[in-house]
Parts: structure tokens; C-alpha cells; sequence
């Protein structure tokens, strides 16, 4: 249900961009979806539907592109997916890291040296790609 | 075409309902930023206001214990609505930790500030008190940096220790053109003047002083016991300054 | 080939005839870290031992007004060498900033700590005290992941909103394998024995406490005033600890 | 004079890089020097090469290429080479920032919001480009 907070921003920079493109009508918006935030898709698209009625973006075809996430150790360098840890943690923990997902320094250390100062190189949140 | 966030473009759009905001900040740890900010808003809350209380001290969070609180959840409801305590609209990042650590580096601090305004749903509030880590990093830059109708009230102690670090952050905020309320000397020791003076020679309202309490912490968490405890006769004269 | 930062291979170099290497922390600001960072090493000193003293509080540094130094400036000599005051080796961004506000993000945080260890020739000590910041951000995670060989010396005051933030520190440290010396209780008000039982819970040492001294201010930069104060009595029981 | 200090640090890299590579002997270093710290290039060659000799670094040329520095405002997003502020630095604060120039933020500002919260994008300080 917080994704509609998401999906108000989306919907608000993309009639921001819309505008400096001087775009009549936006066909097209694409988005990309990192998996650290675990946007429920559906919840996702209805709001930004929803949020869209009456506005430039009302008729636009949203695609959403798969962002998969990597994390890197700043203590040893090593590199790993997300997915890879992302099982270990429990619902709670996944929940928190779905509205913060910067906690997951909290729950998710470095599967080689243990190090929790790790970073979110790809994949965190939500970005806009372009409006078309 | 970059990546572009999109929670930018909603910051200002979530305080519109804010008639004013209020970080309190000193540079300085320790000299009763939480302290303050935690009395002013169950202060103005007695007066009738409406407010929002936000802990931005997010290696330190601390108004939960003032506030007795740090199991609720924030409703969520098109984004999180604050936890009401005692009619006081609160959010933290305690909810999110489990109180446990949360170590983060400066890009990640940027990355959590944006996010909590960008899924807080404030209801419409006459004030919206922000308790400041110290330091003059990420949390500081970025709140003025995304929100421009700041009026900042500055928290020191008695000492020159303190002063020396709280004179920067002032400076540097006058700098920046942004507004300052005043000064508060807090946990005030001695009667020296200092603290006075250095505030006319920065050209910032001395706003007050409140006296240390050896047991201040017995009033913590339990609401009436601090509505009627001394130290809120004294800062009650405080928020009449700006209220 | 990526550009390559030739600093980070030297920092283990400059630090090879350092016998010991203490940052005194505590995750939250105000309980005495600097204090305690001051008087440690000039306790240290007093026992003949040769000391180098490091302020890595960039924001807010102070151990220059316990050592009444800010306009001295280190040797240029191969790098730079500290200023010796008192026979105590110091070390200061203060030299640098002319006391003004310095601001910085965390990357730049990383970049100070790195070129402060690159250029800054220690001579031969047999303790580095290095007196940290509060909060858990680049200052503590780059000091852990370029130095490997530190004691944590952990301060805190007698109040629950402080070992609130303490206890975050501690278990991260824990957590990641870092050495703790113990915990120092300062400013110790009333006569609750919770900090003590708090470390027993999270075993770690409880080195002793410090009383709460009403005119700490008036001795700082006097050399001989310090020494023979109260407060360096009571410290020096804590020094036998470690030393 | 404490370029010795920078220079130890080139040479000590250097030679690492060169033992992962299987080096026996170094042709040439590839620096680049960033504009902001204001290297003292004679004084950091001379040291380069003394610190070289008795290693495999002895007879290799230092090639140095001017790294040059540019600011970019986090307010207002304003972009500037370091040069174009350089000269209203006086000689003490060009020398702060010449040991540690992250002091820039407290002598410099953007020139067009005023804002000392600017990033240094290019040109901070020393790098090594190759070993070769
Ligand atoms: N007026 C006061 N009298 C006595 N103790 C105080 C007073 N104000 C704050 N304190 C205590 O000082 C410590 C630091 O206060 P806090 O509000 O956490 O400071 P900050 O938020 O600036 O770090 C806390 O333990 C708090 O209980
Ligand atoms: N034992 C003590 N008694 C009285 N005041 C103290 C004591 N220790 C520290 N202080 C005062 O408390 C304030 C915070 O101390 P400081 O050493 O600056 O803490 P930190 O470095 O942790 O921020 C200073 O004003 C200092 O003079
Ligand atoms: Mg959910
Ligand atoms: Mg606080
Ligand atoms: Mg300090
Ligand atoms: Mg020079
Ligand atoms: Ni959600
Ligand atoms: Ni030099
Ligand atoms: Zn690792
Ligand atoms: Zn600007």
C-alpha cells in the first residue's frame, strides 16, 4: 500500500518531464524497479494508474524493467546479488527493508567477511528511465 | 537520458499541510537536542497546536524513550502515516531497526532521509519538530538542500567545548542565508554570561536558558509526570518565544 | 585500468612504530569523549609513556582548547610532523580550517581520514589516542577497514538515552570482531549501578567511572592545573587499567 | 616538502601493482595529478626517484599527466573548473587545501548559489593511471 507514496513521485516527475520535453501526450514511461525495494508490481501500476487519470500520462504505456540489485563489500570487495541473502531474511526484515531499504544494513552482512558496511551498487528503488 | 529519482519532486508536496518546520540542531552531541525537541513539541501540543515530531538522528535515535514508544508501526495508508502518541505525530527510523545498529555511510543517509519524506503522509500540522544528529554532514546539507522554509533553533550547553563546535554551525547557517530562530542554553551550570554575549556578537536571539535536572530521566516515557514536572515550567516560557 | 589511489598502501607504514592504537568512542555525542581522549593521554604522558593524540572529530573538533593550541602548525618534514604540546604528539584538521565551518559528505569524510594518515609522520609512540566522532559513518567504518589493530575505549554517561545509542556501538563492534577494552562511565550521576550491569550483560569490561566536576572548564589549557585536578585523580585509576 | 609523504605512497602502489603484474622491471608510471592539491612537481619527482632506487621502479619514467579539477554544486547544480576560484584563495588557504583538500569546502564556495555543499568531481588529487 505505500507504493502509492512511490507512485505519487513517479507520476509527479514524469509530468515534470513531460513538460520540459514539451510532450502533448506521454505514450510511453519507463521505469526501473530495483529489487532491494520489493515493490508489489500490481499495487505499483494501479496507483500509478489511478494517480494518472485526467493528466498527459492518462493513456501512457508503463514498462517496467527488472533493476536486479548487487551489493559490494567495502571491507573486502567482494560482490553478491541480493537474492543470494535476500532468503535468509524474515518477513519482519523484509518488510523494513521494503520501506527503508538502507536497513538493510541491518539485517544483511557480507557473506564473505561478515562486514555489514557494505554498498547498494545497483538495483535500490525506483528510477524513471524516460518519458516518452 | 540518466536514471532520475522520482521522490524528489514529492518532498514539498508532503509538507504542504506544514505551517512550519522546525529542526532543532547544534553541531554538538549531547547538549539536549532530543531533549528540547521532545518538550517543545509535548509543549505545543498542550497549547493546542498540532504536532510532528521526526527523529532524524539516525545512527542515534533517542524520542522513542522520551516518548515511551518504539513498537507501534506506522499505518500504512498511500504511504506510512506517523505513529500518534499522545496526539503527538511521530516518526523514526526505530521502526525500521528493530533498535538494532544501523551503520551507513553518508550516500546511504541521503538515500534514507529522502525516502522517509518521500513515504511519510504527515496529517496537516502547525509545527513539525526535527531532532538533528550532530555533525554538519549528509542530514544537515540535504535538509536544506530539499526543503527551504526551514527555521532552525539551535541547542548548546554552558561550556566553551560546546560553544566552539555550535558557533560553526551557525556560521554556517547564516552563510547560508538560512533562518534562525535562537539559541537555547541548556543543562545551564554557573551563571556565567557567555553563551549570552556570544549570541549578540553572532547577532542570533538568545532565546532562554534550562537548568540541569539531576533526574530528568525518571520522567521519561511517563506523559503527565512531565507536562507537570519543573523542567516543563521552564521551557514552556522557552516556547512562548516562537509560539 | 582504473585509476588507483596510492595512499591506502602507505597508511599501515606510518602507523608501524605505534605500539597501541586507541580510538575512544561511543556512538553518542556529549558523554565525554574528548575529555576523556585529553586527559588519557595526558595521564599516559605523565607516566613517561610517549603519546600521540588524534582528533578525528572533523565537524566538531576540541581537543585543541584542552591543549590551548590551535595556532602552532606541524612540520613540514617528509610529511607533516604533529605539534608537540607538552610532550604530547597532536594531531588536528584545526590546523587546516582556521577554526571555521568545515562541511563535508561522507565521501569526503573517507578522503580526510585517508590523506590525515598519509601525510601526518608519527613519531614512535607507545599509544595513538584517537579521539572519534559520535555517530557510526565513514570516520568508524574507514578506521576499521584501513587500521587493524585497534582497542575500542567506549565512553558513556550515566543516562539511559546515551547507552541507548552506546549499546548500538558496542554490538556492532562485537558483531564485527573489533576489540573493546571496556567502558568508561562519565559524568556519573547518582548511584545506579545499570551502566555496570549493562556491560556485564554485553560482556564487555567496566573500567571505572568519573564524577560530574561543576568548573571542568576553568583548567582547561593549563597544563599543571590539569594534572593535579580531581578529575585527573579519579582518571588515573583508569589509566592503571590499560597501561 | 610533503610531497615526500604522497610520493612514499606512489612508490609503495607502484610496486605492488608491479608484483601482481609480474614485473621484473618498471618502464613507466602513469600518474595523474589533480589540480587541487597543487603538487610541487619538482619536489615530488625528485622524490619519486629517489625513493625508486634499489627497487624496480629505479629507472622508469614518471610520465604526469595535469589531472584537471572541476566542482559541481549539490544545490543548485552549477559546474565549475577549480581554476576559475583558485585565484581569489589566498597563500594559507591554498596551502590548507594543499594538505588536505577536502578543506576547499571551507574557503571555497559555488559561485553562483553561494552553497559550500559542492562535490569535487574530477582533479582532487594523485592517482596512478598504469605500471607498465
Ligand atoms: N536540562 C537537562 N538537565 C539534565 N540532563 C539533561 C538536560 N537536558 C538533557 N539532559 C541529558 O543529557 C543527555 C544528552 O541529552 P540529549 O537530549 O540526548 O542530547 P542530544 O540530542 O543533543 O545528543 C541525555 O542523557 C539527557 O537526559
Ligand atoms: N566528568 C565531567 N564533568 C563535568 N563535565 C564534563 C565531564 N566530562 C565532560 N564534561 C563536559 O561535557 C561536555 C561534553 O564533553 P566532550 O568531551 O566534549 O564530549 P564528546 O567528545 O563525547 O562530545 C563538555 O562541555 C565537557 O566539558
Ligand atoms: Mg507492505
Ligand atoms: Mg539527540
Ligand atoms: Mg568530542
Ligand atoms: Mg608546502
Ligand atoms: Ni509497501
Ligand atoms: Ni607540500
Ligand atoms: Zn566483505
Ligand atoms: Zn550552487
Amino acid at each position: 500500500m505505500h507504493e502509492w507514496a512511490l507512485a505519487e513521485g513517479v507520476v509527479n516527475t514524469a509530468l515534470e518531464i513531460a513538460q520540459n520535453k514539451n510532450l502533448r501526450r506521454v505514450k510511453t514511461i519507463l521505469l526501473k524497479v530495483g529489487e532491494i525495494q520489493q515493490i508489489d508490481l500490481e499495487v505499483f501500476d494501479f496507483a500509478l494508474k489511478e494517480l494518472s487519470k485526467d493528466t498527459i500520462l492518462e493513456k501512457a504505456e508503463i514498462k517496467y524493467e527488472n533493476f536486479p540489485a548487487y551489493l559490494s563489500c567495502n571491507v573486502c570487495g567482494y560482490k553478491w546479488s541480493f537474492y543470494e541473502t535476500f532468503n535468509k531474511l524474515n518477513e519482519e526484515e523484509k518488510e523494513a527493508i521494503h520501506f527503508v531499504p538502507e536497513t538493510i544494513h541491518v539485517y544483511i552482512k557480507c557473506p564473505k567477511c561478515g562486514s555489514h558496511d557494505f554498498e547498494i551498487t545497483e538495483g535500490r528503488g525506483v528510477f524513471i528511465e524516460d518519458v516518452l | 537520458m540518466k536514471l532520475i529519482d522520482p521522490r524528489l519532486s514529492i518532498i514539498e508536496k508532503r509538507l504542504e499541510n506544514i505551517k512550519r518546520i522546525i529542526p532543532v540542531a547544534s553541531g554538538k552531541g549531547g547538549v539536549g537536542k532530543s531533549t528540547v525537541s521532545a518538550f517543545l513539541a509535548l509543549l505545543l501540543k498542550e497549547k493546542n497546536y498540532k504536532v510532528g515530531l521526526l527523529d532524524l538522528d539516525l545512527y542515534g535515535p533517542s524520542l522513542h524513550i522520551f516518548l515511551n514508544n518504539s513498537h507501534s508501526f506506522p499505518k500504512e495508508e498511500y504511504g506510512l502515516i506517523p505513529v500518534n502518541i499522545n496526539n503527538i505525530d511521530f516518526m523514526s527510523i526505530i521502526y525500521f531497526t528493530q533498535n538494532k545498529p544501523l551503520i551507513m555511510r553518508g550516500k546511504e543517509l541521503t538515500d534514507t532521509l529522502i525516502e522517509i519524506f518521500t513515504i511519510t503522509r504527515w496529517n496537516p500540522l502547525d509545527f513539525l519538530i526535527i531532532d538533528m544528529p550532530p555533525g554538519m554532514g549528509e542530514i544537515l546539507l540535504d535538509l536544506i538542500r530539499l526543503i527551504n522554509r526551514l527555521e532552525f533553533l539551535i541547542v548548546t550547553n554552558s561550556t566553551r567545548i560546546a560553544m566552539e563546535t555550535v558557533e560553526k554551525l551557525i556560521n554556517f547557517l547564516k552563510e547560508q542565508n538560512i533562518p534562525i530562530l535562537g539559541l537555547i542554553e541548556n543543562m545551564k551550570i554557573g551563571d556565567q554570561d557567555f553563551v549570552r554575549e556570544k549570541c549578540n556578537s553572532l547577532g542570533i536571539p538568545y532565546i532562554g536558558n534550562i537548568s540541569f535536572y539531576d533526574n530528568l530521566e525518571n520522567y521519561y516515557g511517563n506523559y503527565n509526570e512531565i507536562i507537570n514536572s519543573p523542567i516543563s515550567k521552564e521551557i514552556s516560557q522557552i516556547v512562548n518565544f516562537f509560539a
